[in-house]
């Protein structure tokens, strides 16, 4: 499967020997996802150097921490990656939940999987529009959050709010299901699964697209594993880890019981659970396009999620079981748990000295991982690559300066 | 037409030149203006119904038509910014010349048969050539706003239009040699009667260059996948980032006439000019088929059907800019040079033998079936009556030269 | 080759680096020596049978009690703290590992603790070292650039510290 | 606007030889920006004052008639090579290009030689007849086609019947013969200009021989690897 580059696509022999110019992109660009700003040291169109700055939306999340109980820090946890809120509070919980050694109800349980794949698909929807925008056509960031309209109309109608839910607590869930919902998100996944293939149409199989995005960015397995880039960045570059599978048990206990295929390429081929297109014939694994593609991948396996957890739930008797109290006493220790969220592997650490305020809280942040791979990436590339490289790794600005 | 006024109207001779000079500059200018004004409220409107959004609704009565007149008032009413490192001179002058550019153009772009501002005898070459100086408003522009960003957008520019000149200017020998004459009513003339007459049916690689045209033009004027002057996403705004209010508003003008003039390029070079599908004229009897002789009012269907290839081909344009992602600047030279100009040089050997061996073109039917190669290519529309200041017409002339040099 | 031999293993590995163990914890963590932490990084990530080749994440934790009458009842005394988490993408395993080091060098304020960097066993240290940097002030020998990363390039003092206070004034702005 | 005021602004109107007033214009135009070509001293100025120039040659040509050779010079003068020039201008004149200032000494001697040359070609102007009398006008038939046929070799222009009985050889050799020569250099100096770039080693050179990491046994949870011994 090794491809060493014959046409160097990516050098490209200039005459005109300009000086070198010292470039920044941001960090009001319109490309970059948020307050990025990236400094790029450019020979006439190709990059040599390329240093991201960040530290923009930096709101010391941690040292807020160290003063409110865990429950108190919810919110804040919803504004770290604020396209996917449910999947932050989700993560914070779990972490606290671990320490407490505190197991939720089973239908809370499948809830939890409901809501946050729920969410998983809004992440994603919004990484694809974006990403065509960064591409140059506006049209597919609009049908992209038509879609993501109706499911927060549906979050909306959970918890009441449309970015920043704060509606998954330590211990459980701040309010059940109102009624009908079920059916409408049904109603809902019925009328996505044909949209899917328009997306496909729009950009996945689109002739220029896949020239924009093919050979661009390529990351190596090894070097995706050694920058700590997780999720759809390390799966698209054939590395066969999902946390939702392979993560720390109370993790995985929510999943199982649920069939889903990791959406990895394993020895040349997707998963074929439903029909997608072909991989296009000079897409290299690891290449900006496989990233896109597995998140393309796992919306359509975030849907079947959502259906056998929307059976599991309604077939579950008894109660949600209430959340934890406000002020919980946390027994001193530390913990540290890792969730598979869209972006990628997001962690909470932390760490209590027996009172109900933590001493140390700490949120690992998988953008800030998969933004540090960037530079390696954008060496050597062309000014146009720059937003299709950065645009592919997905990250949000929340999420990497907490 | 001033005969008409002359005659009829008793105007001293030179008013009535005067008042014709004065209605086709206004009418061309007007004519582009307005055009303009009509293709920013259209291209709101289908980008929306692209997108599955409804565009503008509410400015002016039920479709939100007046939505350009608002977009006119409020460039108008805009400050007039100048960077502080901006070079005066060059950056007040940018815009204009690439809007004089873009609209000089015109004059030599007929409507119907005869009524075109100037009839140039080199009027295709010399409206490619004109095109081509738009590039100097955009470069002006981005060295004056002394942005890296416009400096940029600048350089990309002038490297594209510069490189997609070459294929343009192969398209457009195709129809040139084909019609014998550069001259673009000639061309229009040519192809009346059916649609069947039309250059871009007339035979396979003819039509072949039609699309290595419109892409090429396309390129030419910066739009859709190939607009990487101001591609948003990596330059901002390209060469007209610093530009705001009126000063912006006429490098839009200039873009969407260079976008209509395109259009009615491919519209006369290709799809027949001002000739529609069915000779309806001559089948009603109204005119013996030459349209030199046809009655004034003739000339307004044909100026009618003109527009709509030309509105046709700018709605396409608008369509493709909604849909497609931008193509990267290596990917635009590679197109234009691997793709676009060996394409265009092959079509064009190929109509070359398609017109030796089959002079009738694809459909033999046409009933002014051309002479034969050497005539077609010789057959100039100037038969002078007064013969006298030519020894002999070239017609003879022609004739017998190639049987001596055979 | 589990827990007991995996740190019999690792003691043989890299002498004098394991201090403590602390295993029937919600999440068992490793005490190492400070010196020892490059090499014992080193022998995880490449000659241990699991290769631990993926760093999650660095953490660094102020063990301060600012006022002096909480201090009292603390039984630990004041020492900065750096975790690294560990994981191996192969065995599926994860790892802890946790460093003491002096909340100032030698003891007088204002210079700030050492440690050796990783950044050459794990690329992706590079940013997570520039944060404990920025954020909690322990210097790390051998960093490729190390700046500070969230906060402004001239920020002074060290936020997460426990007994940081903000600035009154930055740059013109009101600080508190 | 009284009827007398309008009568007179109206013959003034009529009886200006518009071909006279556009003639003065243009050539006014040429030689103006030429000069200001050689005293601006910001470089992009010069070109743009070439350009101005050079359009208005094309303007002149367009007015004699030959309109072939007048969208000729705006495509190859105005639109190829001076676009070209500006594009070399605008990438150079960065910092201490922009302002050029040119020694008193050289400007002396600069004048002189102009002035010289001026002399010798307003010199040879008048002392050809043929050119005494102003133009009779515009040339009859602009067209392109006598120029296609004097490169086919049938002289149209000059004594019709021996043109036409012996055909004497067309420029249609030596104009290929050109356009080859020009491409062969234009192809060297390209070669010549090429920068020699080192090769910037990517991450995809390290693209080693990679077998996708496969995984364990999936569908066990990962656990602590410490916690085995205590359990």
């Amino acid at each position: 499967m090794s491809q060493i580059l014959d046409d160097d696509q990516r050098i490209i022999e200039f005459d005109v020997r300009t000086d070198e110019m010292l470039v920044n992109m941001g960090p009001q660009h319109p490309s970059t996802h948020g307050v990025l700003r990236l400094v790029l040291r450019t020979d006439g169109e190709i990059v040599s150097e390329m240093e991201p700055h960040i530290g923009y939306l930096h709101r010391c999340a941690e040292k807020i921490g160290e003063n409110l109980t865990a429950r108190q820090w919810i919110p804040y946890t919803d504004r770290m990656d604020y396209l996917a809120a449910m999947n932050m509070n989700l993560g914070w919980s779990l972490a606290v939940e671990k320490l407490l050694r505190y197991q939720v109800s089973e239908k809370a349980k499948h809830l939890r999987v409901l809501i946050v794949e729920l969410n998983r698909i809004a992440s994603h929807l919004v990484g694809m529009g974006a990403y065509g925008l960064d591409l140059g056509t506006f049209s597919p960031f609009l049908y992209a959050f038509r879609e993501r309209e109706k499911i927060l109309d549906l979050f909306e109608e959970v918890c009441g709010a449309r970015l920043t839910y704060s509606y998954i607590t330590v211990g459980g869930m701040t309010a059940d299901l109102p009624p009908g919902w079920l059916q409408r998100c049904e109603a809902f996944l019925d009328q996505f699964e044909p949209i899917i293939q328009e997306y496909h149409a729009l950009l996945t199989t689109n002739a220029i697209f896949v020239k924009r995005t093919a050979k661009i960015g390529v990351l190596s397995p090894e070097m995706a594993i050694d920058y700590g880039c997780t999720g759809p960045v390390l799966r698209g570059s054939g590395v066969d880890i999902d946390l939702r599978r392979d993560g720390e048990s109370i993790y995985t206990a929510m999943y199982d019981g649920y069939a889903f295929e990791v959406a990895v390429m394993k020895n040349g081929h997707y998963p074929r659970d439903h029909e997608y297109p072909a991989v296009p014939r000079d897409a290299i694994l690891g290449d900006c396009w496989h990233r896109f593609f597995v998140r393309m991948l796992e919306v359509v396996q975030s849907m079947d999620l959502i259906r056998q957890s929307i059976d599991r739930y309604s077939q579950c008797k008894g109660a949600l079981g209430e959340p934890l109290k406000l002020a919980e006493k946390l027994p001193a220790g530390d913990t540290y748990l890792e969730t598979e969220c869209p972006k990628g592997q997001m962690g909470f650490y932390l760490v209590t000295d027996g009172t109900s305020i933590p001493w140390r809280v700490r949120a690992r942040s998988s953008s800030f991982s998969n933004l540090a791979v960037s530079p390696e990436l954008c060496r050597g590339c062309l000014i146009a690559d720059v937003p299709a490289i950065v645009g592919s790794l997905d990250v949000v600005m929340g999420e990497i300066d907490r | 037409m001033a005969e008409f006024l002359i005659e009829t109207i008793g105007l001293p001779i030179w008013l009535a030149w005067t008042c014709i000079a004065g209605l086709s500059a206004v009418l061309i200018l007007n004519v582009i203006a307005g055009g303009a004004l009509v293709f920013i409220w259209a291209e709101r409107k289908i980008a929306a119904r692209i997108q599955d959004r409804l565009g503008p609704t509410r400015t002016g009565g039920r479709f939100g038509w007046l939505q350009s007149l608002a977009d006119g008032i409020k460039l108008l009413a805009k400050e007039d910014l100048m960077p502080d490192g901006a070079d005066a001179l060059l950056f007040r002058l940018a815009p204009y010349v690439s809007f004089c550019a873009s609209f000089c153009a015109f004059i030599a772009l007929p409507f119907a048969f005869d009524t075109v501002g100037q009839r140039l005898n080199v009027g295709v070459f010399f409206v490619v050539a004109v095109l081509g100086l738009e590039v100097f408003g955009v470069i002006l522009a981005g060295y004056a706003s002394a942005s890296k960003w416009s400096l940029f957008g600048a350089m990309r520019e002038a490297a594209q239009v510069v490189s997609y000149e070459v294929p343009l200017g192969m398209c457009v020998v195709v129809p040139v040699m084909l019609a014998g004459s550069m001259d673009l009513v000639t061309i229009g003339e040519k192809q009346a009667g059916w649609a069947t007459n039309w250059f871009i049916f007339h035979d396979p690689f003819t039509f072949i260059i039609f699309w290595v045209y419109c892409t090429c033009a396309i390129a030419s004027v910066n739009r859709a996948p190939f607009d990487l002057a101001e591609a948003e996403s990596e330059l901002v705004a390209g060469f007209h980032t610093e530009y705001s209010g009126l000063r912006w508003s006429f490098f839009f003008m200039a873009e969407y006439g260079s976008m209509f003039l395109v259009s009615a390029l491919a519209a006369i070079l290709f799809l027949g000019g001002w000739n529609g599908p069915i000779p309806v004229s001559e089948l009603l009897g109204l005119s013996d088929g030459v349209s030199a002789t046809d009655p004034f009012a003739l000339r307004i269907v044909g100026c009618m059907n003109l527009f709509l290839k030309a509105t046709a081909g700018v709605l396409l344009m608008m369509w493709i800019r909604w849909t497609l992602p931008r193509l990267r600047i290596d990917q635009v030279m590679t197109t234009c040079l691997k793709y676009c100009t060996p394409i265009a040089a092959a079509m064009f050997l190929g109509v070359m033998l398609w017109q030796l061996f089959l002079p009738g073109g694809l459909v033999a039917g046409s009933f002014r079936a051309a002479a034969g190669v050497r005539e077609g290519w010789l057959e100039q529309s100037y038969r002078k009556e007064s013969a006298d200041e030519e020894s002999l017409s070239v017609k003879t002339l022609s004739r017998h030269v190639f049987e001596v040099s055979r | 080759m589990r827990g007991t031999d995996f740190i019999s293993e690792l003691e043989a590995a890299v002498d004098g680096a394991l201090i403590g163990r602390h295993l029937d914890v919600v999440d068992p963590w490793l005490e190492i020596a400070a010196d020892k932490l490059l090499e014992t990084c080193r022998w995880l990530k490449d000659l241990c049978e699991i290769r631990f080749d993926g760093l999650q994440c660095i953490t660094a934790i102020d063990w301060f009690e600012p006022d002096p009458k909480k201090a009292a009842k603390v039984e630990w005394e004041p020492h900065t703290e750096v975790i690294y988490h560990l994981w191996s993408t192969k065995a599926r395993a994860s790892l802890v590992l946790k460093v003491k080091l002096p909340r100032w060098q030698g003891n007088e304020e204002g210079k700030i603790p050492e440690l050796s960097s990783v950044v050459s066993v794990w690329r992706g240290a590079d940013w997570h070292e520039r944060e404990v940097f920025d954020l909690s002030g322990v210097q790390f020998n051998g960093h490729p650039d190390l700046r500070r990363i969230l906060c402004p390039e001239d920020w002074d003092g060290y936020p997460l510290r426990k007994d940081y206070e903000m600035p009154l004034e930055y740059h013109g702005m009101r600080g508190r | 606007m009284n009827q007398a005021s309008f009568g007179i602004s109206v013959s003034l109107f009529a009886s200006i030889d518009w071909h006279g007033f556009f003639f003065l214009l243009f050539a006014a135009i040429a030689c103006v920006a030429a000069l200001m070509v050689v005293l601006s001293n910001n470089v992009v100025r010069m070109a743009l004052h070439l350009v101005l120039s050079l359009g208005a040659t094309a303007g002149l040509f367009f007015l004699a008639g030959a309109e072939f050779v007048g969208a000729m010079q705006l495509m190859i003068y105005v639109g190829g090579t001076l676009v070209l020039l500006v594009f070399g201008v605008m990438l150079t004149a960065q910092t201490q290009l922009v302002s050029l200032r040119t020694p008193a000494g050289d400007r002396v001697i600069a004048s002189i030689l102009a002035a010289a040359l001026l002399a010798v070609l307003v010199q040879a102007a008048f002392s050809i007849e043929s050119w005494q009398k102003p133009g009779q006008g515009m040339v009859s038939a602009p067209t392109a086609t006598p120029l296609g046929m004097a490169l086919v070799g049938v002289r149209v222009d000059q004594h019709a019947e021996e043109g036409l009985l012996a055909p004497k050889s067309g420029y249609l050799l030596p104009f290929e013969i050109v356009s080859v020569h020009l491409l062969v250099v234009l192809i060297g100096a390209a070669y010549l200009a090429r920068a020699k770039r080192r090769r910037v080693p990517r991450p995809v050179d390290l693209v080693a021989s990679v077998d996708s990491v496969e995984p364990r046994s999936s569908g066990n949870s990962s656990t602590t690897i410490l916690s085995g011994g205590s359990e």
